[in-house]
């Protein structure tokens, strides 16, 4: 069975380390706070300016000055600092977050990634996604594996405009877990219930199957 | 105005001296820590031909989105434009000019503006269409592309305090780009929550310093929240 | 050490790990706002072949100055080394290389070293010794200089209070290079004052994140004073 | 008679308007924060990372966390504000400063000034100076019209060192006041009791001599 939202992001927090600082991405990668282990501690950088950001407020906490880089609400963990836009990029373009979390419209074989826009059809920008993927060394795209029609998004090369060039080595689709290397797909984990020659037929990247191909444990 | 006194009374006073074509940058995140009052006098004003410098758009009916429905602006430099149906109509049918910038690079480039660094490089956009016409240059074994700083001919800042001097402090995210832009405009122009003396905000804890602000009016705020997502209480 | 507890409890673990040839980057402006004991340690260790960057060398018996005396410096980047005899001495003979970098540039490079910009252009230093082997080039009518980013292997900085997970907060002038030489440091080692719970210090108002704090020790100062000028009482 | 040191400081205070940020180099130029007129307000920015520099404290104030660029002790006039060392140069080097003031070794007719080297004999550093007149539209240079052999220092090519290349356009020595344009010096006030021939005398570069040469009014 393909992995649900929910189980993807269950699946990302596994990577995480205690002491972690961790940017999470809109979407699937959010769902990330909710999966993480109880024995370890990570702090969460908002990249509108909020390193140690905390769950939703209740409806007394609520406050306009304090949202996260998907504008929802949000409160500060213990420990937050705030800052401004530039130093919070210094901070991601410099290196100093240990894990970013982000989707994608498509990856190819050389580390590419596609995420931001699809010409004549959905331009909303780029916000700091493509400072993210450049910044970051560790970084899990996490992303469906095929379209609704069983188009794959795990490609030889992105046909969208990309957001980043050869910074993507982690992938985690709702079907696999992939690593990218040497100009290849590497298939590492399948998803519970999935064959391998389900993700071979969707994946249009060469792909290289190892001898053992373990389910994920979730 | 004697001395380093920024104070100006009335929304007219604040923005005097925008004119058609001109180039505003503009703080705040989304909706969170945008000059409102100062938007809305641009509004008033009616100029024409602006481009904007703004992280985002505003959405259709609040923020600098107000300006799109007259068609003030010609041309918009941002990083996220979603959220904004008008903003999203006047790209497609090339009313307006956008020029998509990543999140980063644009906080830098006003950093850069108001630094006198004219241009720097960065590794992102690198191998993107953000990188078209652009410089590119390996560094270290690492490929950058090289951007330029931005300026603008007025600066529009939502601060939380201020003295009178024009020294700022900012709350919580709606700090954002705020720093930054106040120190890239000719004219930069605050609006505040709250007016002190001079002396009553700790020199310490300053986030921009008075150099930068040539206005300062107070105002009040209506801080509309867009994603209002909360927990139950006991969660 | 669990989690984002930075905090060690002795001054070799928390210069563990500096070995000859590293690149030291330290804060201070003179005598003010250094890392007194990281210093101190540095000496104690004998590390040598150092690379030190730093705004200044200190004084002959305090400060960096103390690493001169067992020659532990190979090549110091600095802005002004006056007030320092030992260190005129080794520079004129040829002991000690010394790359003169205009203040404004040097503490530019330290925070693109830390900003993940590896290179920009500015004015100063153009048409001047500091433009040397440099890249020029005119951007909108004016002349600029290419110069790059610095990195070290270790920063030491002084800061006043931090709570434990290393977000720091500064005090007056002591402030000056110490929050852009804490970004560029592989590690990054941090002496204080104070050191208070994490949630005690307000969020807004720290002034270097703890993101960029590796270790973190509470430590007594001297605080020597380079220029003590006072006025009377009445004047 | 030439100028003393205090009233090259009086000189200079006249330049001063109200509302300026100013920031004053090390030797001459720190005095001319004795002579600010009363009607007035300015703002002293000292490099080290402070806007608002007050006066020397008194024993009871010093505080060795508060110094100014010259290293002294100093105390925060009221509205002062406190920033690093990037954000410090970010101010100058972006123009944000209204009036420099700085000392000399020699200026040229082109604007060119060395005060920072005098190789094999002197070297003590930039510090922030090359900032300061690469920074700064709005520059006045005080020094010593010639050195104490009657060697003049204001030349028609520089011979030490640059600290900045085009950069100065006022330079207020202890017998004149000088403008350079077009590559010449031009003679705009001489020193109470200096004549004109004295000056062209103790100046190397070209000197432009305009019908009227007021004295300074101190």
């Amino acid at each position: 069975m393909a992995l649900t939202r929910e189980q993807l992001a269950q699946r990302v927090a596994q990577e995480l380390q205690d002491g972690y600082y961790v940017n999470l991405g809109i979407g699937i990668p959010t769902l990330v706070a909710n999966y993480i282990p109880k024995e370890i501690e990570v702090m969460l950088q908002s990249e509108n300016g909020l390193l140690g950001m905390g769950q939703f407020p209740t409806e007394d906490e609520i406050d306009a000055d304090l949202i996260n880089a998907g504008k929802q609400t949000v409160t500060m963990a213990t420990g937050a600092s705030v800052f401004d836009s530039a130093e919070s990029f210094a901070m991601i373009r410099g290196g100093h977050v240990d894990l970013t979390v982000l989707g994608a419209f498509e990856v190819d074989v050389n580390g590419n990634i596609a995420s931001y826009m699809i010409p004549g059809k959905l331009i909303k920008g780029m916000g700091g996604a493509m400072d993210l993927v450049a910044g970051a060394d560790n970084i899990i795209v996490t992303m469906t594996h095929a379209s609704k029609h069983g188009v794959s998004k795990l490609l030889s090369n992105c046909t969208l405009p990309l957001t980043g060039k050869g910074c993507i080595k982690k992938v985690l689709t709702d079907l696999a877990y992939i690593e990218i290397k040497e100009g290849k797909f590497h298939l590492v984990e399948r998803a519970p219930g999935v064959s391998v020659d389900e993700i071979i037929k969707l994946t249009e990247g060469e792909l290289v199957i190892p001898n053992n191909v373990p389910e994920m444990k979730l | 105005m004697a001395g380093f006194d920024k104070v100006v009374s009335t929304y007219e006073e604040a923005m005097a001296g925008l004119e058609d074509g001109m180039t505003v940058i503009s703080g705040g995140f989304g909706l969170c820590g945008i000059a409102e009052n100062l938007i809305n006098e641009i509004k008033r004003k009616g100029t024409k031909e602006l481009t904007m410098v703004s992280n985002n758009c505003g959405v259709d009916d609040f923020g600098l989105g107000v300006l799109l429905q007259d068609r003030q602006i010609k041309k918009i430099v941002a990083s996220y434009v979603g959220e904004n149906a008008e903003f999203e109509r006047q790209m497609m049918n090339g009313e307006l000019e956008v020029e998509l910038t990543p999140q980063g690079t644009l906080a830098e480039k006003m950093r850069a503006g108001g630094a006198g660094i004219p241009a720097f490089f960065t590794a992102t956009g690198y191998g993107t269409p953000v990188a078209d016409g652009k410089e590119e240059r390996e560094i270290d074994g690492r490929m950058y592309i090289l951007e330029h700083a931005i300026k603008g001919d007025f600066a529009i800042i939502k601060a939380w305090k201020a003295d009178r001097y024009g020294n700022l402090v900012f709350r919580k995210t709606a700090r954002n780009f705020n720093p930054m832009a106040a120190t890239a405009g000719k004219i930069t122009v605050v609006e505040v929550e709250e007016i002190v003396e001079p002396g009553e905000l700790d020199p310490d804890q300053i986030h921009t310093p008075g150099i930068y602000v040539n206005r300062l009016i107070l105002g009040t705020f209506e801080k509309r929240i867009e994603q209002r997502t909360v927990r139950t209480a006991q969660s």
